[in-house]
């Protein structure tokens, strides 16, 4: 538990590039039947770093660019899968698969089950949250609510490096399941302390994570939400005493129910934190949860963050406003605690999200 | 055993039996014991036999909602057929596929989709994987002419031509997208428009004749089989019965039953009745033990229905 | 408020049906700007009568057939509004708008706002929820969830005629607009009693709609399930004396929540009937609502009633336990106003809801 | 008002202002003051305003996210596009957009889409609004080689032939889809492909040249307003900046420096540089006016943020 975060460079910790390099690497080392595909999965950049080389190391047939056809590849994707092959397709916008939501939704999702369990579609669809700066309506989106409404589809959002290695070893490895994952562009150079071994993993790779006990207030987030959470609750406890629990939603798809309203029974107080628009999203998702179980465990409303309900503006001062930020969501902790917007509590200085995280810099 | 007096003969008393199959379930279809909409291949039965005849142990095909013909073709269960449509659970998907999504996955047919155009690409999938893993089977997507609208027609094309995967689009063209004639529908030629890929394609203007589309597919197939990349047959065909549905709709104005008389003067099935006769019976019994087999088959249970989800 | 239901044949009733044709048929009248595109419009069938004729009347450079390429219709769609006309785009089965979720959520819903303004876009999608018998997995969807959880889209699910003549009349007028809407297939054959006049119509026609007071219980209820809901609580005030307050949400990306909050505040008690899945979905999204405003209002956990988490099976007995029914409501709704399951109460015998609803029989 | 010796100097004009535009771009970018990726067109100039010289008022034009030389060749607002690249609320979008979403629906310039083909099938909507409501004005779709790939490419060139709509498709091929080259992308020819749906279909090699381009499209125009029914144009062109961003990348072995000297050895903007010359001073002085009106203006309020959502 409480896998701790470091945003720094060091060469002991690992990012969550080279953990998305080192699965996609061992997958294709480890088993003949993956292929990994994409536009530009081989080029130099490969993904953002995350498939660079691999094209050279493992051969044109098994890492292979494509044509612009998202919806089309996504069908070759799941056929393949039908034929034998593990495919892992990448996105490099997750933009882009809302080209791919029939294929997706009317095909991938169903494929088992509307033919009585006569086939499995092993595959990973792996997506890019685009948040950097300036990337507008049509890079920002953060679609995971729209996969997970379906029954079918695996949905993750790993938060960090060990969230990575964790479910793509054994998703890949299991070949069972359907899998689209939302990957945040943000966290690509973000270091992470490796944990010491693989059994300090200590959960289902589907499952929810709790990354910080705390008896005060509990945050649900998704992505670099719980970086972000992470990152409120050190602010809060050394400033304030106030203990905040935070549980990595990871697979938006199958949450763990146990864990959050377990988490809610014990603090009264929560909050949602997702990549995404509320309504109708993770926000909505974790509320239901809770009600339907038992809303009188709530001490106090619920507060719900995420991105304004707008499409997304470029200018960076609209885009602050627009993008959760460590500034509101330890406001909305400290309000939620103390029972009052009048906390009094001190607020981190910061710049916007993109400027904390971001190391590269210019165009994406 | 059926003997066959020859290979014309033996895919004869093939559609024959989709024929005498789909008739059956036109009539018991007003019984409600099928419920689920049926789109029924009457009339289309030489392509779906023509095309299967040369496929190998292997070999896979995609379907569409309209694949009772394919998947008796490939050598689907005509009992867990009928179960299917009865929604049992000894169906060919326990009862949750029904008519449009029939799949016999044990005799390669993998399945079929009642969105439109959807399993195309999926057909591809399944030929990169067959070429990259040197399985030396080749894919058969089954389509009608209306699917080629779709933009992940092109996208399909496109893809297995690059890739010279051994897929051969196999467009069943019956003029009409439910009840709109190609012409309102699209403005390029079928062959010329899979030509422009780099795509060999043929045309099959007797559709009624198996063995013409036999020799087509055998063609392809072979050249298929030696890795000269994707082909595409255009197959003109004609649909007797209403886009959905058991009845006849000749008499609603968007078709003449003059071409529907023209493509029956065609028809071996009809025209060689005679001959064909000898099979009749037994296709009769085995249509009967089907039903027989559904109606006495249980429903599924309760807990299938969050069964098999994820 | 509380405008009365009849499911019964008279000639002084309106069918869902007659009330689409008819505000299909005035639009054209009233504005030459106006077109109907969609695969089939213009033949004998028409949308299930809701378009018949009218190729005849308005011509066929208004009211066309177009081909199978639902994204790239939705574009034209688009562009002809932008361009001076009123689309009005059909699709046979809600489930195809699927291949145009590219279209309508990553240019429609943001064409407006991602260029600050300078344009609108007026434009209407009728799409139909498929559920008749064995319509399987790709004809019975219902995805309101996901387009209302995109910021700029307008989505309305009518559940009678009232709120189609209403909706639809005003949003043609006014044009400014795009509106996605989900009309249910088994409700075209249903009568309706017509308003006496327009102004019986009380609300916007964005609003939630109030169709049936109640002190006991809140049902919040989209499309057919309001009609289920309000044949349930005619069935438990007459049985058992509880009275149910009916919320049609009618438009599911402006729920009315002062109107929801209040009845909740009142009641106490919740329930959330969609024709989706609860995940992520109208379920999710009610929760929400109630928990970031006062979740102590509740007095009982919420319960929430839609399809079975999975896709759609074709067989009758599974199709029976998949799609919510009027016993199971009753149940749920005595149950929750009796604080028991075994509330003793007697509930309504009834075959599945396909057979109630449908006077056509066959295929579609 | 600057005068030209003819059409062809003005159209030079015009591409070396975009030119130099972008250059500046490029030169300040590093500064963060622009917060927004850029695509510039550094190389295909010519084709923007060799396209755009023949429409005419009413006329309509939807681009893609690399745009900055169409908004500018239609005759949007220089200052307008600046500040919407530094984000400010004076920006064509009043900062909503950023340099992918350019758009100045007063001279005919409707958009433009970071969603590769997607603004495709809008142009066709705005032609067939143009046409049923007999307006007369024609509508050009401006689009890459790689968005030809994408299915609803298919389904635009289709329907706009099968209603004649007066559209130009206008594919600006730089032989690039990111760093994909187009031989491992497609396996069709552009031309052939649209003339398979019956679209007449011209190929411009010398995209450098400005007045190559407009005959080409002069000619389409014609046609469309004549109600011919549409029309495909291909001009090659050769982006010289990298995809994305203000960097050059023939080092990193996608593409070849040699190609990119070839390219350069038919620039007129380069080889006509000293007669250009004149033009220089008063276009580097409308570029530090834009600049500093950018600068200067305001932030968006933060009200702006749930403004015109629906
Ligand atoms: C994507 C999609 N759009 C529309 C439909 C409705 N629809 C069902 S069958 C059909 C006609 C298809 O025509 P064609 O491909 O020629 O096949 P045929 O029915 O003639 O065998 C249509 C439009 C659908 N099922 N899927
Ligand atoms: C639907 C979609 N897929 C992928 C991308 C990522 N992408 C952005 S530009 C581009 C290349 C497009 O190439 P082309 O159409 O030739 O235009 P060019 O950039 O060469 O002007 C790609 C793949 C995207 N923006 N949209
Ligand atoms: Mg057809
Ligand atoms: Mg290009």
């Amino acid at each position: 538990m409480g896998l701790a975060y470091r945003i720094e460079e060091s060469a002991t910790l690992v990012t969550y590039r080279d953990a998305l390099w080192r699965t996609m690497h061992d997958a294709l080392a480890r088993d003949p039947s993956v292929i990994v595909m994409g536009q530009g999965v081989d080029d130099h950049k490969g993904i953002f770093g995350s498939t660079t080389g691999l094209a050279t190391t493992f051969g044109a047939t098994r890492v292979f660019d494509v044509p612009l056809a998202e919806d089309g590849m996504t069908g070759v994707a799941l056929g393949a899968a039908l034929g034998g092959l593990y495919p892992i397709q990448t996105h490099i916008r997750c933009d882009f698969a809302l080209l791919a939501v029939n294929q997706l939704v009317n095909m991938v999702a169903k494929y088992r089950y509307m033919f009585g369990g006569r086939f499995r579609v092993p595959m990973l669809v792996r997506t890019v949250i685009g948040r950097s700066w300036g990337q507008g309506a049509q890079h920002s989106q953060s679609p995971q609510a729209l996969f997970a409404h379906v029954p079918g589809l695996v949905v993750v959002l790993p938060s960090a490096a060990d969230s990575i290695t964790a479910t793509y070893d054994a998703l890949i490895g299991e070949k069972q399941v359907p899998v689209i994952s939302f990957e945040h562009r943000l966290l690509y150079d973000v270091a992470f302390r490796a944990p010491a071994s693989a059994p300090e993993w200590p959960l289902a790779p589907l499952g929810s994570i709790l990354r910080r006990r705390g008896r005060d207030v509990t945050v649900v987030a998704t992505s670099i939400l719980v970086l972000e959470a992470l990152r409120a609750a050190e602010h809060l406890a050394r400033t304030a005493g106030i203990e905040v629990e935070v549980i990595d939603l990871h697979c938006a798809s199958h949450p763990d129910r146990e864990m959050i309203l377990g988490s809610v029974a014990r603090t009264g107080r929560l909050i949602v934190a997702d990549t995404s628009w509320c309504a109708y999203g993770v926000a909505a998702e974790i509320c239901r949860l809770v009600c339907e179980h038992d809303p009188s465990a709530l001490r106090a409303p619920v507060t719900t963050i995420g991105m304004a309900p707008a499409p997304c503006p470029t200018a960076k001062t609209l885009e602050d406003l627009f993008y959760p930020s460590l500034r509101r969501l330890s406001d909305e902790i400290a309000a939620l605690a103390r029972g009052t917007r009048q906390h009094g509590i001190e607020l981190p200085a910061e710049a916007s999200m993109a400027d904390v995280y971001k190391k590269f810099k210019g165009p994406f | 055993m059926t003997t066959f007096a020859d290979e014309r003969e033996r895919l004869l008393y093939q559609a024959l039996r989709i024929r005498r199959v789909e008739e059956h379930i036109a009539r018991i279809y007003p019984s409600d014991c099928i419920q689920s909409p049926v789109h029924l291949s009457l009339g289309q039965e030489a392509v779906a036999v023509g095309a299967c005849a040369p496929l190998r142990a292997g070999d896979r095909v995609f379907g569409t909602y309209r694949s009772h013909a394919f998947y008796l073709a490939c050598g689907g269960s005509l009992r867990e057929m009928m179960a299917e449509l009865f929604g049992k659970a000894t169906g060919c998907a326990g009862g949750k596929a029904g008519s449009m999504h029939l799949t016999a996955p044990e005799v390669g047919f993998m399945g079929s989709s009642a969105v439109v155009a959807s399993t195309i690409p999926n057909a591809v999938g399944a030929a990169l994987a067959a070429q990259r893993l040197g399985t030396g089977a080749i894919t058969l997507a089954v389509f009608g002419d209306g699917a080629t609208e779709e933009g992940v027609y092109h996208e399909s094309l496109n893809f297995a031509a690059l890739h010279r995967l051994p897929v051969l689009f196999l467009c069943e063209n019956n003029g009409l997208a439910v009840h709109s004639h190609r012409a309102s529908r699209q403005s390029y030629d079928l062959m010329h428009h899979a030509r422009g890929f780099g795509i060999t394609a043929e045309h099959c203007a007797s559709g009624f004749d198996p063995m013409a589309v036999r020799a087509l597919v055998e063609m392809a197939a072979q050249a298929l089989r030696a890795g000269a990349g994707p082909r595409f047959i255009e197959c003109a065909t004609y649909r007797y019965a209403e886009h959905v549905g058991i009845g006849d709709d000749h008499d609603v104005g968007y078709r003449s039953p003059a071409d529907c008389a023209a493509w029956r003067a065609h028809d071996p099935l009809i025209l060689e009745a005679a001959r064909l006769e000898r099979f009749e019976a037994a296709i009769a019994a085995e249509i009967a033990d089907a039903v027989t087999f559904a109606a006495a088959s249980p429903w599924p249970e309760p807990d299938a229905l969050l069964r098999d989800v994820a």
